[in-house]
């Protein structure tokens, strides 16, 4: 097969998956796996690691604007940000029945309210809360997660009816440390030549790894890189930019495609944070459980899901990123209500903007279904930096 | 002979209707009208159509046993027009005057002679209308039939140089509010005596004719609902919310009904009632007017086309095409775009109702859910499309479930307000 | 309450002389506020919540957060929180018109809101000053763990308490907190008697409207100290003498002693019309009995007091319970008691837009009370401090229905009750 | 140097408008500029009527560079696009030498853009997706009081009480107008009162820019002399902590704004492109 028609075999796998409404591919999973259980996690960060060392298969659960929405609203006022609605609307519509157990991150008040009305609408699911280690001090924090951890570890161990010993956990993070560092490589290679990978298909790609388990993932991401490093594309005179602020909430693919339609390169962005939450690869020797901990503790990414403990942090994140991926602009796109996003953006932006690196910001919704507005704004954005450069 | 009868009134954000009920609790006649800027004229005018309605409901029987029931018919469209004649012939007065005073000089007069032909042949459209036998379908109300005669007339007799269309348009739209707001004589004994002459005044329809005016309708209660209702002129305590009317009217049309959709032109209710009709839990939708009646209004405004023939229009429709926006003032403009994108006018429409009908299904499972049986009211059931949209979503997510409509659902608060009068006065 | 008022603008002075007096000064949550070790190393409180508030009370919030979303605050974020940077970016001047001082320390209890951490970091950025981070965690299985007390007597031992002694140059001194802690038991004893008062009928007190302003000493800078006890002591008193004479408690247009309802309350009231909102309720006849709201700074009405034997750790379980901090199951077993325990008609719902730690799953919280209770819940919408989101007319319709159903259902009841 | 001739295409959602522009040694002169409202018409339709109109007017037997932008992407006769809020910064400051914002304000949208003299957009901001304080409102209400397009402007001027209009919803506001006849509030006064609340809504779009001393104000509403009066009150009553409130300039032309924009950014492109062929040629 060409290089073209592997990467467009893996882009239509992945596309397929994210198409679907119905988790199919969660539901193969298992039933090619007999016996064994699908425990669910919501945005931002969870540890799939404990999830796989339980024998079970991680499913993200991020939501979408292509189903209808009738029971999600139920739950929700006009006020709150789209994505719960679509997942209750999910889960409300049996999709999500072949889960036994969903982890809620303490990402926003949201999900964590969404975690007690899991507690009432599916009793029989097991739903914990995963307060992540909000803490100055790397110490208590980590002390604190590494018994969150233990607590997760064990009890999903208790709904697998696996016992989850220290090998099956250092298995788990070796595997995620392969694809932690498949999907760095990936990201890499976007950034140096964004033509080559054009986000719309890397972030199908990305988003089929949150339904399919590690290992299916690294295969197509493996041959999907291979393709793409040497699949020549016409590279085109365009804006690098920087997209920010939807880790949680994701966009609509139209809406990642106007923005690359209308001029700029997406040249690094935190769609899907969860996968690339830990920046470095997890220690496998020691205790397991103290070594995630730890990644997290002290090694997870800049986000605004997780307390800044250095005053100048939020004032350099955006500079530092527009540095790494040598970018011409950072497009804040935050998903409408969304808390941690838009509380951030005036500090991030206004670093920003002080190291003279132009910005813009809009809102969307999972769901949004026009996109002009985006398409001006990006439209502009590129204009004023092709017309007139870094002047 | 005197008829004990009760008033319910629904003041609508887009039309205002009344339930006249006898003594026994049936309905002895409605009455609607579009609301308007001046909220009690338009409690009078939808309350002086119930009784001129109620009136012909008693002369029907004699009537018909008289005279049969095409001349019955006859002498109701013969009093339709000789309202819509007095209508126009004001609008014709304050028209002529208002070119007089708002177009300047050597445009006057080319001016009042457009208005003078617009008239004329609006009459001629009238008059030529009481001759068919089935004249179309159009609206019920006199703003909507005379402005669309108008709006087509001034464009064939506009110049571009000369008085314009939007002119011609403006005096148009500056003048129907004041029609609309004066207190005009519309009643049945101010025009049945005209329209009987106009049918020629047969001999054997009189008697039916006497009785029906001489008959006194004797009001012992009133109560007013809807969105207006703060300012109809009634005490406090004969004021209902129009959420409780819409339960017991809905509940009273079907007896059977648990839950309650209304869709009227700005706001959406779901609701919950018990086998007595009281209701038990309901959801309206927030500030935000997307997705109501209104929405449909502009549709059918930026096509150019009736209420009621929007329905009948979407279901021609092959493909549904997916709507996110629903605001509806830019409704229009949403339209355009998607026409403009290339998609059919049939499968824009459906989108359009397949969304409003998402919104309402929210605000249902807000409210409970939907349970057995179930009914629609307010204005939008009575759009065909509306419905089947309703049909299919419910159906899909709740199971089978008995959908009622009722020709009377734009009545439903109105008859809950009805029966509420009647109520207390027992 | 003249003496509230007394003390409040007392307060504000104080902290208006504080940069010459050299009190160092503390910015802190209400939720979660550890007032009482606060004071005890001698330093001032400033709640930023509730100048959010009184700016809304006072009008001026509208100015605030139009000031805010031009610093580039989006337009669906808490308000309290763009109100607050927008009137330190208008020159840092309080409710009661006197300037409020920079803080020496941000302690950030971060106790059932994730906004209090954001805006803290953006306080930050404002101040450049220290900020302490006090991790409480939620109570996500409605329990408070014992690994997670203990791991908040560990902060506070170890982040707080130092960060505290830097600031005032004081030594950490258990005893004269356990002095104050025992201010605070008193406090807290009368301020639930005080609310318990609503299970009579006529109830003397508006366990919402009313109660904001009951509650607001102990919510705030006065928990642990001899005013405070004076207060409530006063409080007290003057809710005696109401419910000796049978009288209701008093709306804006007068009294409410004719009481046709009594209705349980979810959520945070709106300040910008709060004299308005208060008396739509009023006309009606609707008295409040007890609200949820009241509960954000502890909820005491369960039990919760402090325990001077136990400083630190009795300051880590008053965190864990604040209202907000409960999971969503324990929300509505609250709102179910109190429904039975005070005899209401029914209960309402205020969502604020502002709120995700409030408003989302209350539709939920709707549901269910009304599924366990049977009892009629109702739903109005509007904002804690932008006007913007103030719809008289629709809160008013929405309002009149509900009520209008209870009344219908209570009749109905009745003659249900009739024909069997 | 050769003169070169371009025209810019605004298809907007309620207009189509095109101007055709000839430079001599880069200074450029307007040859025919021609608006037309859609009305329901197909847009393609429109474009290729008004496009015919402005050349005949013109006079030009050929055009150098056919530039577009709004709606206008894709025009199959296009040389090349240009965003919104580029050209209408451009045109603002080719009729209005001293413009440092534009307040856009159409049917549909109302934007603020803040640029530098070059025309560089330096910030912006705009409105959501809801109708409330839009064009298509006033309109709205002006077609409900039986008030034509032209007549707003002078009436809301006239106002003596102004009735202020709440609600965030279009719709709801509708109602509240409605009550306002009812009440007997005038004509004037409730224009006025719409007026407020646009420009209250406009102003603070304004505010969040640096918007400098001179707002031009293009888009269709830029022709209503009540809206702008409104806005200059608004902007006089904030008392800005620094200086005296902005000038708002309204211009004869601003709705060729964009068209403007379009056609002399075109110009820029054509002389960097190099010499094409003609984009348009007589027929
Ligand atoms: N004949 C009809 N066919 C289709 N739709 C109709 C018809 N009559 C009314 N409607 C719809 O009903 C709406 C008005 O409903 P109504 O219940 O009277 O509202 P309200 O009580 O708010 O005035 C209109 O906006 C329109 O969409
Ligand atoms: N003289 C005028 N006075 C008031 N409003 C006007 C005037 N001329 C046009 N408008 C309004 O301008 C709007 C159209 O503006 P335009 O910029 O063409 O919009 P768009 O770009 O969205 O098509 C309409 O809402 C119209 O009502
Ligand atoms: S999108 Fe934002 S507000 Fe919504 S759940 Fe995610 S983090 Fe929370
Ligand atoms: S989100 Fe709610 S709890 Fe948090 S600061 Fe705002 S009002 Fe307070
Ligand atoms: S979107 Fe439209 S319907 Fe909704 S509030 Fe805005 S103007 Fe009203």
């Amino acid at each position: 097969m060409s290089r073209t028609a592997i990467r467009s075999e893996v882009v239509e796998w992945a596309s397929g998956i994210y198409e679907d409404l119905e988790f199919t591919a969660v539901r193969q999973w298992l039933e090619g796996h007999p016996g064994r259980k699908a425990c669910g996690y919501l945005p931002v960060y969870a540890p799939r690691e404990v999830i796989h060392a339980a024998g079970m298969l991680p499913v993200g659960i991020h939501g979408s604007g292509n189903i209808e929405i009738i029971r999600g609203d139920a739950f929700y006022q006009s006020y709150i940000c789209h994505l719960p609605r679509s997942i209750v609307e999910f889960a409300q519509s049996g999709r999500l029945d072949m889960l036994s157990a969903v982890l809620f991150p303490s990402t926003c008040d949201v999900i964590r309210n969404l975690s007690g009305m899991w507690q009432i609408l599916f009793p029989d699911m097991y739903v914990r809360y995963l307060d992540l280690p909000q803490v100055a001090d790397p110490a208590l924090g980590a002390e604190f997660w590494r018994r969150e951890l233990e607590v997760v570890r064990r009890e999903l161990g208790r709904v697998a009816g696996v016992e989850v010993t220290d090998a099956r956990l250092r298995e788990s993070i070796a595997l995620y440390n392969e694809v932690r560092a498949i999907i760095r490589q990936l990201y890499a290679l976007r950034s140096e030549k964004p033509w080559q990978v054009p986000t719309e298909e890397l972030y199908l790609l990305m988003r089929a790894g949150e339904l399919v388990g590690p290992e299916a993932f690294l295969e197509k991401a493996r041959e999907y890189l291979t393709a793409a490093q040497s699949d020549d594309q016409r590279v085109r005179d365009r804006t690098r930019v920087i997209i920010t602020g939807s880790f949680c909430e994701q966009p609509p693919l139209g809406l990642i495609k106007t923005i690359e339609r209308a001029g700029c390169y997406i040249v690094d962005d935190d769609f899907l944070a969860g996968n690339r939450f830990l920046t470095g690869d997890v220690a496998l020797e020691g205790d397991p459980t103290t070594a995630l901990a730890e990644a997290l503790v002290r090694g997870a990414v800049k986000t605004s899901v997780l307390y800044e403990p250095d005053p100048a942090g939020k004032r350099n994140l955006m500079k530092n990123r527009v540095a790494a991926a040598r970018a011409d602009g950072v497009i804040f796109a935050a998903a409408s209500f969304c808390d941690p996003a838009l509380l951030d953006r005036p500090m991030l932006r206004d670093g920003a903007e002080k190291a003279g690196i132009p910005c813009i910001a809009f809102k969307f919704a999972e769901n949004s279904g026009q996109f002009q507005q985006f398409r001006e704004q990006a439209g502009t954005f590129s204009d004023s930096i092709k017309l007139w450069g870094d002047a | 002979m005197s008829i004990t009868c009760f008033v319910g009134t629904d003041l609508g954000s887009t039309t205002t209707k009344s339930i006249v009920l006898d003594e026994r609790g049936d309905i002895l006649g409605r009455g609607i009208t579009n609301s308007r800027s001046n909220y009690e004229r338009a409690a009078q005018v939808s309350r002086s159509e119930a009784f001129i309605n109620a009136r012909f409901n008693l002369l029907r029987r004699e009537v018909t046993a008289a005279a049969g029931h095409d001349v019955l018919e006859h002498l109701l469209r013969a009093f339709r027009l000789e309202q819509t004649l007095a209508q126009l012939k004001r609008l014709h007065e304050l028209t002529l005057g208002a070119a007089a005073f708002d177009i300047p000089g050597k445009l006057a007069k080319p001016a009042r002679e457009a208005v003078d032909a617009i008239v004329a042949a609006i009459r001629d459209e009238e008059l030529a209308r009481f001759t068919e036998i089935d004249p179309s379908r159009r609206s019920d109300f006199f703003r909507d039939a005379v402005g669309s005669a108008w709006s087509r007339l001034a464009i064939e007799l506009a110049d571009p140089d000369g008085v314009t269309y939007d002119m011609l348009l403006g005096l148009y739209d500056k003048c129907i509010i004041q029609v609309e707001n004066e207190p005009l004589a519309l009643g049945f004994s101010d025009h049945i005596g005209t329209a009987l002459l106009r049918i020629g005044d047969p001999a054997d329809v009189h008697t039916g004719v006497q009785h029906a005016v001489e008959t006194e309708l004797a009001v012992l209660g009133e109560v007013g609902t809807g969105y207006g209702r703060q300012r109809l002129p009634f005490p406090k305590e004969m004021i209902r919310s129009e959420i409780l009317c819409h339960g017991l009217g809905a509940s009273t049309m079907f007896g059977g009904t648990r839950t309650v959709l209304d869709i009227g032109g700005q706001d959406t209710k779901a609701i919950q009632v018990d086998g007595e009709g009281i209701v038990t839990s309901f959801q309206m939708n927030d500030r935000c007017a997307a997705g109501c009646g209104r929405y449909l209004g502009y549709i059918a405004d930026e096509m150019n086309l009736g209420l009621h023939e929007l329905g009948p229009l979407a279901q021609q429709s092959t493909r549904t095409v997916k709507i996110n926006s629903t605001c509806t003032v830019f409704a229009g403009a949403e339209l355009r775009e998607r026409l403009s994108l290339g998609e059919r006018r049939e499968d824009i429409l459906a989108g359009l109702h397949r969304a409003i009908m998402l919104r309402a299904m929210s605000l249902l499972a807000r409210s409970g859910g939907v349970d057995d049986e179930f009914t629609f009211t307010g204005g939008v059931a009575n759009n065909p499309a509306a419905v089947s949209a309703l049909r299919g979503l419910v159906t899909e997510n709740y199971g089978d479930k008995t959908l009622n409509i009722s020709p009377d659902s734009i009545y439903t608060g109105a008859l809950g307000a009805a029966i509420f009068a009647r109520r207390s006065a027992n | 309450m003249v003496i509230q008022k007394e003390m409040i603008a007392e307060h504000y002075e104080r902290l208006e002389r504080a940069p010459e007096t050299g009190e160092p000064v503390v910015y802190t949550f209400v939720p979660g506020n550890l007032t009482e070790l606060i004071r005890s190393f001698g330093c001032l409180p400033v709640l930023p919540e509730i100048n959010a508030l009184q700016s809304g009370m006072r009008g001026k919030s509208r100015d605030y957060i139009a000031e805010a979303e031009k610093h580039g605050h989006s337009e669906d974020v808490c308000t309290y929180v763009k109100c607050d940077i927008g009137m330190v970016l208008a020159g840092n001047i309080g409710p009661t018109g006197t300037k409020l001082p920079k803080p020496d320390l941000l302690l950030l209890s971060y106790t059932g809101c994730y906004t209090f951490m954001k805006w803290f970091e953006l306080l930050r950025e404002q101040y450049d000053c220290p900020c302490v981070f006090l991790h409480v965690p939620y109570q996500g299985d409605g329990i408070i763990e014992p690994e997670h007390r203990e791991y908040m007597v560990k902060q506070i031992k170890e982040l707080v308490i130092p960060a505290l002694e830097k600031i005032s140059g004081r030594k950490y001194d258990e005893d004269a907190l356990r002095e104050r802690l025992e201010l605070s038991v008193q406090a807290e004893d009368d301020l639930v008697w005080v609310l318990e008062s609503a299970k009579n009928t006529p109830s003397p007190i508006d366990a919402y409207f009313g109660a904001v302003y009951y509650v607001g000493p102990i919510f705030s800078a006065f928990r642990g100290t001899p005013e405070g006890v004076a207060y409530y002591k006063a409080l007290r008193r003057e809710v005696q003498q109401r419910l000796d004479a049978g009288l209701g408690p008093v709306a804006p247009a007068g009294p409410l002693n004719d009481q046709k309802y009594r209705l349980v309350v979810e959520g945070p009231p709106n300040w910008t019309h709060f004299r308005e909102f208060w008396q739509m309720f009023a006309d009606e006849g609707a008295v409040v009995v007890a609200s949820t709201y009241s509960k954000v700074g502890g909820t005491y009405d369960f039990g919760f007091r402090h325990n001077p034997a136990d400083p630190l750790g009795t300051m880590g379980d008053y965190c864990a319970g604040c209202y907000t901090n409960h999971n969503l199951t324990n929300r509505i077993d609250m709102l179910c008691q109190y429904l039975r325990d005070y005899k209401a008609d029914g209960f309402l719902i205020n969502s604020v837009k502002s709120c995700n730690s409030f408003s989302a799953g209350q539709l939920m919280i709707l549901r269910e009370v009304e599924k366990r209770t049977g009892l009629p819940g109702g739903f109005i919408e509007s904002d804690l401090v932008d006007p913007r989101y103030f719809s008289a007319a629709n809160i008013k319709n929405r309002l009149e229905s509900y009520l209008q159903m209870v009344e219908a259902r209570r009749a109905g009841g009745s003659r249900e009750a009739r024909a069997s | 140097m050769q003169n070169t001739v371009t025209a810019g295409i605004d298809v907007g959602s309620g207009a189509v408008k095109v101007v055709v522009m000839e430079f001599t040694d880069g200074t450029p002169k307007v040859l025919s500029q021609i608006s037309s409202r859609i009305r329901k018409r197909d847009i393609a339709d429109v474009v290729n009527e008004v496009m015919a109109q402005a050349t005949a007017a013109s006079g030009v037997a050929a055009i150098d560079y056919v530039a577009t932008t709004g709606e206008g992407e894709d025009i199959p006769f296009a040389t090349g696009h240009f965003y919104g809020m580029t050209t209408h910064a451009r045109g603002a400051l080719f009729l209005e030498p001293t413009a440092t914002a534009v307040l856009d304000a159409g049917a549909l949208h109302a934007r603020a853009v803040a640029m530098d003299p070059r025309g560089k957009v330096l910030n912006y901001k705009m409105t959501s997706q809801c109708a409330s304080g839009s064009g298509q409102f006033l309109e709205n209400i002006a077609r409900y009081l039986g008030v034509s397009q032209a007549e707003i402007g002078p009436l809301s001027l006239q106002a003596d009480r102004p009735e202020k209009c709440s609600g965030i919803c279009a719709v709801l506001a509708e109602t509240d107008v409605i009550n306002m006849v009812s009440r007997g509030v005038s004509t004037s006064n409730i224009l006025r009162g719409i007026h407020e609340s646009m420009s209250g809504r406009f102003a603070r779009l304004l505010r969040s820019l640096e918007h400098g001393p001179v707002i031009f104000m293009s888009g269709g509403l830029a022709g209503d002399v009540g809206l702008v009066k409104a806005l200059e009150d608004e902007f006089a009553a904030l008392k800005a902590p620094t200086g005296p409130p902005p000038r708002i300039a309204p211009h004869p032309d601003s709705i060729f704004a964009g068209a403007l924009g379009a056609a002399i950014w075109g110009e820029f492109r054509h002389r960097k492109l190099g010499a094409a062929a003609p984009a348009w040629k007589a027929a």
